[in-house]
């Protein structure tokens, strides 16, 4: 049977069930096991801020091509809770399969699983308890079914069991890959045998792809780029930049450390960005608020430092595992008084890397904070992507003075006036380099003054890095037809799916062009220019009141060319949905005209 | 020689006490002949927070209530200064108070000091966490920092001294320097420092200190018996002044850094020997 | 003489020396004795954030009628430092009069001080010394020459020094008073005999004015609207407040906190108004940046409260003692996520009084934080006011529901869902009431959900009231003639320059009308719909970056028609520059037209 | 009655230590007859943060680290409540250690019940101020907040229990809220609350803990003394459980309220009665 069946294009797959049931777990081995094959995969995660308990699920897009977004129809669903599959079933379709964990018994009639579905009730659970004495075993046993389901070889699930458990010792192990036998039983048994999956795997590439999530990639880029102090305090979706640094920056000489809270995290960054060192620091919008006070020091001193702001959704503690795009304000606008920044959005882990090594250099071009804004689908969702040329990365250091540059100049001022409004750095502990460093208003050596000549030439010196550094910031990338009369713009994790929604209105013979932005502040003017060509702007952000429009419109965007799609449920949009909100708004601006 | 920036002159009222201050550090740093370019200061904001402006150095004026974060950094950054972190009681003990119970936990290679005047001089006259019960219509009891350092695990260096007694303030800056340089970590150091525009207490401190440097018997290796002392003299309406506790315990920065790399703040960022590792941290999103 | 003598119209009088000489005293007693003669005086500092030394000065304009700034020329200067009048030297004429104090010799050829002005140099530090042993009595002495100078009576200056120095002992009352019998005798020396002034006073007015700074007016609104929680943090120019309030607060039951910060004071302040106790707290730029997570925490849990933002010099500590009003950024889309707030801002002392009213009851009427945007000037500079009619406050505190009312109710909700967005408040220690209140998304009793559903009808909830409070805010007033080609925008300390200006440009021919804005959030559509109808909208405001007219172009102002005076020095704009500025960029206006 | 929301099922990990506090509280509050509607809640951010969602009251869900300053403005606003403040060790210890000090210090009538468990639970695990050193990377000593409260003037009510034993938990419960509702402010108490997914303390603490209730000649009104004792049983590597101390002193509303008011929020903000004092603050300015 093996030779005619269907290459393996295109699968949305969700695992489901209560918190601790290890869902993510199952879909996070599932494309590891993909990526090890050539594959492509996209992985999303619906988590709920708490331990154990609640209905969570993890939802994975296997694909020959790049998706950077789940499907809008789920393929596979495994449910490990009745009520997970009722939060889910308006997803499927009558193509879609069931499987479902049947220890309590079978599917109710009320689950809302669409008719002509595919069912199929195992019972994970009792299985588990039963060989293992423990339920958690169920999600190694559901994913034999669902590797074996999809086509994927019974080796390639064991490897990346042996790479994921072997970490946790040799009896974790053990009881791991049992499970998994004992899944491939039970695969046998329903009748899915080995080789016997509904699609044939063809690898992608021949290149290996790396499986990294936004989050990873921008600790990454921090490490290559130089980047030598982190400072960071638990939050979540940030936190995983901490914890990937904790692990790989010692190894390079580099500092993390967890302070007693986010006041503490600028500060000590601040303290290490002084002496000259790559600073970074990472968290979310609670944390990001209480920063202000240190943003505007970095501004107003002229501290290179490199912010990263994985927002979620708010305001307040809000919801913390759900994904926003809302702090876009708040980073252009926070801290008191006016100061130069850059705020820079990437929408890839690969621009992750890039843009992260960016923000280093920019941040000691400029000496002033450097944003990276991210949010919770971009820094925690895991992404095949081609592998980073690490190599390439080029270090910029700046305008720095070195004892023996100091020597040979007859006076050194720390914030001396210069053309591009920056000046020359030396470290402390440099001889001949000594300086003062003030968040008062101050003179070119760094002594408090209030002359209001002085302020006002001091005032110019900072703001004129705003103009200096255009062409260092990242310019927007174009996508699709560039005389199309629909246009997107988006940030962030609305990528992927307007790249999908594109194709899918080509595919329905609706051209439309897209500007993915890079830099949100300064806002360029390419942007406000693109609102003004394109008659009909669909800028897509994660927030309720269009930060990103209202932001773009008060830098000269053409307002009535706009149309805002907000989203601010906390549920990642579909490419279908977003389709269907162009259409709409399309027809009733149409009447409108008419 | 490069010109830097000129020291300025005090900006403090004449007779405020943060001129001894000043002067201790002076002469204690020339005395341990820490180079300038080797001294960053980082202060506070307030009145003291100008400190740095008066002697060379590199000197940041930090964030209200940050002294002791921002000096941990710079010095985890770069060990081979000789950090000092200077700021007021309302700086210190209010807005940075969280800080200082965790630095003291911490122990970072930083000599701290506080020029304690009992209220917020910078702003005109306010209580503060060390103002006396009334003072302002203050409600609560002076916080004393020095028992709060007894009470955290990890404090290893505790010393009060009095800018009205400007030799035993010298000795006591030059034991905290040394404490730090020695890798012993943070050395903090409380200076009575009046205020004489809004809180003149010359009169009670001359009267209210007490020198246990000289009380025969006081062991400053005792914590214990060290808090039971400073209770008593406490109760007593007694201000004791001298070396109150010092213990031993590895600095931050020694347990923190990799002795296999030159310091964060001195690595050479193109150094072609770096590539295998990140090609190494690449391979590891591939496995 | 008297009979012949010109009538005290408008006066501007600077004295300056060195911080610690009393200038400030010196400046505030005449403006009392002005006040208690029916004149109208209003004073701006310029001082240093150090507490001895540095050159400072106060200024006081004697007006007949009212004025809200300093006059463009100085009539009059006393300086007790020689540095003090090279600083000043350019604001004065041939008109002018210079008294100095000579104790330490003459006045130096380069002074700078104009041809014609009339120089007396009195040795008051000299007298100071030798009478009291002590040279701060210098500024007693120089005030009764003032006084004389200006024709204010004997007595009356008598009359204000008791009431001055009285409440610091008898002590302080006898030297000082000592102090005016001698400055007295030197202005009979010099030729100042008592009623022999230059001018003669006549009262403006049979009532009484109020001499008050804004910060009072703000402190004193608090009180009237029933204010009765007030927690703060000292920073300048916010301090005054406070200290008002230490004083007057628990004389009503009510309480004044000065905690161990900004984090603290805007907690404290949330517990306090959670118990539904109308609470307000008062910053400036550092805290204000502290407080971010507070103020999203009141979005979210919609809880009210009146934060006082009293702006200076920024970015950072900056020039704490220099007025700014660069945190409308901050104000307006500070703190992460989106919700709803309110941002006033008074132009004089007596809109601050109404204002401060009005903030009690919005919050409280909505449920959300109400900012009032003060500035150095506004919150610091004294004027003399017609009475404040306290007695028509009215406190309107919204839906909130008692014991009885909870009775007859099936079901209590904290955030019941509702037409205007409010849901009804009953405070702790109501039978019945109990209710979660949490700053994480919650349904309608309180409890944290991540339901989509729920999520997407609650943040509409909150972000209707934006709608309904509508018709509830305070409108812009304008001034001067509707149909006039050049317009203005300002608040804060810009309005009595304005004003000024509009009289000055009338004189001249140039009719102009004026749009002082009340409400700065949610941006009214009057402020934009100016723009568009007026074609030159001087819009006056004191930062760099022109942020009061970028929100306004991003509500849809007409870019085009805005020319942005910005003043970011630190120095009070005067009239007569912001006149020659008007001229200027309408002369350069007609040249691009052309 | 009125139907209000419905105290839900914990969200806790099955063994949590936090069930142990939330049952203490229960019959506690109970036992003291606390109406529901006088109670006020003030939870922290964190796993232990969930608290008030479980029981019924006036619950509110603070900031992270901002349990103290909240519930001291509630109980500055309304004495007639009894605020209890709730929340973990990351919370009070870490973010919000600064506000702990003060609040020793200030001793406002607030119980404040920290679940210790030695670790961020919410956010998955990392160390804590009170993580043992080594735990997850942790170079610092953990901290021992009740010394802390020893070291601050002010302080009046230090107990520490452990939420696997139940009858002591139960009695510190009580004398806790006792304390505060006889008017002498703050009372403290620390539970061991482990956190069975990520820093499973069981077995440490089932040997580690040492009773100090049922200590012959211990005395918990002396304030050196119990911090001697607990410099030798931390030497021992042991954990006192119990009252530790208990000090007089007036609780921060009666020193802040003016008598001869109603308290700030049970004011009728529109009694003719304010007028006069109006007018008078009104004339101050005309003087
Ligand atoms: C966040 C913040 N809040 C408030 C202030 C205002 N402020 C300036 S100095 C100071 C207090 C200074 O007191 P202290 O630290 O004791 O120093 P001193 O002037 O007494 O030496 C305050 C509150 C500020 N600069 N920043
Ligand atoms: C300002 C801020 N920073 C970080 C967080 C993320 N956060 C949520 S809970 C928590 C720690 C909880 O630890 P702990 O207080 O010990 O409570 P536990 O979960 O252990 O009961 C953190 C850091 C936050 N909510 N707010
Ligand atoms: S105000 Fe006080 S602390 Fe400040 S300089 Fe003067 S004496 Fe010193
Ligand atoms: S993670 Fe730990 S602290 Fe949180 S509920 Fe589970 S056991 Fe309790
Ligand atoms: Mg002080
Ligand atoms: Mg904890």
């Amino acid at each position: 049977m093996s030779g005619s069946k269907p290459r393996l294009e295109d699968l949305s797959i969700i695992v489901s069930g209560q918190g601790g049931d290890g869902s993510l777990t199952v879909i996070n081995i599932l494309a590891d096991v993909l990526r090890s094959v050539g594959m492509r995969a996209y992985t999303e995660r619906d988590v709920l801020s708490r331990i154990k308990g609640g209905i969570v699920a993890a939802t994975l897009r296997a694909c020959h091509d790049e998706r950077l977004c789940i499907g809008s129809q789920i393929d596979l669903i495994v449910v490990f809770d009745l009520f997970a599959i009722r939060k889910q079933a308006h997803r499927l379709n009558d193509r879609s399969i069931v499987i479902y964990d049947s220890s309590g018994g079978g599917l109710p009639d009320d689950s809302g699983v669409p008719e002509g579905a595919r069912v199929i009730g195992i019972p994970f659970s009792r299985h588990a308890v039963r060989m293992f004495r423990s339920d958690i075993y169920k999600n190694s046993i559901s994913s034999a079914v669902v590797g074996r389901l999809i086509g994927l070889n019974d080796d390639d699930m064991r490897a990346a069991f042996e790479k994921r458990f072997g970490r946790r010792g040799a009896e974790a192990l053990k009881y791991n890959l049992d499970a998994l036998a004992v899944g491939h039983e039970l695969a046998d048994e329903v009748g899915l045998a080995a080789d016997e999956g509904l699609y044939e795997i063809v690898s992608a590439d021949s290149k290996p792809h790396m499986l990294i999530t936004g989050n990873e990639a921008v600790a990454f880029g921090f490490v290559v780029a130089g980047g030598r102090f982190f400072a960071g305090y638990p939050i979540t979706p940030s936190t995983d930049i901490m914890e990937w640094l904790q692990k790989w920056l010692p190894r390079f000489g580099g500092v993390v450390r967890q302070p007693e809270d986010e006041l503490s995290v600028i500060n000590m960054a601040i303290g290490a960005a002084l002496t000259g060192t790559r600073t970074m620091v990472a968290t979310s919008g609670p944390g990001l608020s209480l920063m202000q006070e240190g943003i505007g020091q970095l501004g107003m001193a002229e501290i290179p430092l490199v912010v990263v702001d994985s927002q979620r959704s708010g305001p307040s503690t809000g919801m913390p595992t759900k994904p926003e795009q809302s702090d876009i304000n708040l980073l252009v606008y926070g801290g008191h008084g006016d100061f130069p920044r850059i705020v820079l959005a990437p929408g890839t882990p690969q621009e992750c890397f890039h843009i992260t090594v960016k923000a280093c250099n920019l941040a000691e071009k400029y000496q002033l904070p450097v944003f990276i804004a991210l949010d919770q689908g971009l820094s925690q969702n895991l992404a095949t992507i081609d592998p980073i040329d690490e190599g390439q990365v080029v270090v910029e250091r700046g305008k720095r003075l070195d004892a023996e540059s100091l020597a040979g100049m007859a006076v050194y001022k720390r914030y001396a006036f210069s053309k591009d409004g920056v000046s020359a750095f030396a470290p402390p502990g440099t001889p001949g380099g000594m300086s003062l460093v003030t968040g008062n208003e101050h003179d070119e050596f760094g002594q408090v003054s209030t002359d209001p000549g002085n302020r006002t030439r001091m005032m110019q010196k900072r703001q004129s890095k705003l103009q200096s550094m255009q062409a260092d910031l990242p310019r927007a990338v174009t996508h699709g037809v560039e005389t199309a009369d629909i246009g997107f713009v988006g940030i962030g994790m609305t990528h992927g799916v307007i790249l999908e929604a594109m194709d899918i209105l080509a595919a329905r013979g609706v051209p439309t062009q897209y500007h993915q932005l890079q830099t949100l502040w300064p806002m360029l003017d390419e942007t406000p220019d693109f609102t003004r060509g394109c008659p009909c702007v669909f800028v897509v952000e994660y927030n309720a009141t269009g930060q990103l429009a209202r932001l773009i419109v008060a830098h000269g965007g053409e307002e009535a060319h706009i149309e805002s799609v907000l989203i601010y449920d906390g549920v990642p949009l579909r490419a279908e949905d977003l389709v269907q909100k162009v259409i709409e708004r399309m027809d009733s601006r149409r009447h409108k005209a008419a | 020689m490069t010109e830097t920036f000129t020291p300025t002159r005090p900006i403090w009222c004449a007779g405020c006490g943060d001129f001894g201050v000043l002067e201790a550090l002076i002469t204690a740093l020339d005395e341990l002949q820490i180079p300038v370019h080797d001294r960053m200061f980082i202060a506070g904001i307030g009145c003291s927070g100008s400190l740095q402006n008066y002697l060379s150095c590199y000197g940041y004026h930090a964030l209200h209530g940050r002294v002791l974060p921002t000096a941990t950094g710079v010095k985890l950054a770069n060990p081979q200064l000789t950090v000092v972190g200077v700021g007021g009681d309302g700086d210190g003990y209010a807005i940075g108070g969280g800080h200082l119970m965790h630095s003291f936990k911490r122990n970072p290679g930083v000599t701290y000091i506080v020029m304690n005047n009992g209220t917020y001089g910078l702003t005109k006259g306010q209580a503060s966490p060390t103002s006396v019960t009334g003072f302002q219509g203050n409600t609560e009891e002076d916080l004393d920092p020095i028992m709060l350092g007894l009470s955290i695990p990890g404090s290893t260096f505790l010393a009060r001294g009095y800018s009205g007694h400007p030799a035993q303030l010298l000795q006591l800056t030059l034991a905290a320097l040394r404490h730090t340089a020695a890798g012993q970590g943070l050395s903090y150091l409380e200076v009575l420092s009046p205020c004489v525009t809004y809180n003149d207490t010359y009169r009670e401190w001359r009267t209210g200190v007490f020198n246990i440097d000289s009380e025969d018997g006081y062991d400053p290796g005792n914590r214990a018996g060290a808090f039971e002392r400073m209770s008593e003299l406490r109760e007593q309406g007694r201000l004791p002044l001298g070396l109150i506790y010092q213990g031993e315990r590895p600095a931050l920065e020694s347990l923190a850094l990799n002795p296999e790399f030159a310091a964060p703040a001195r690595q050479d960022l193109n150094d072609p020997g770096l590539a295998a590792g990140y090609r190494e941290a690449m391979q590891s999103f591939i496995r």
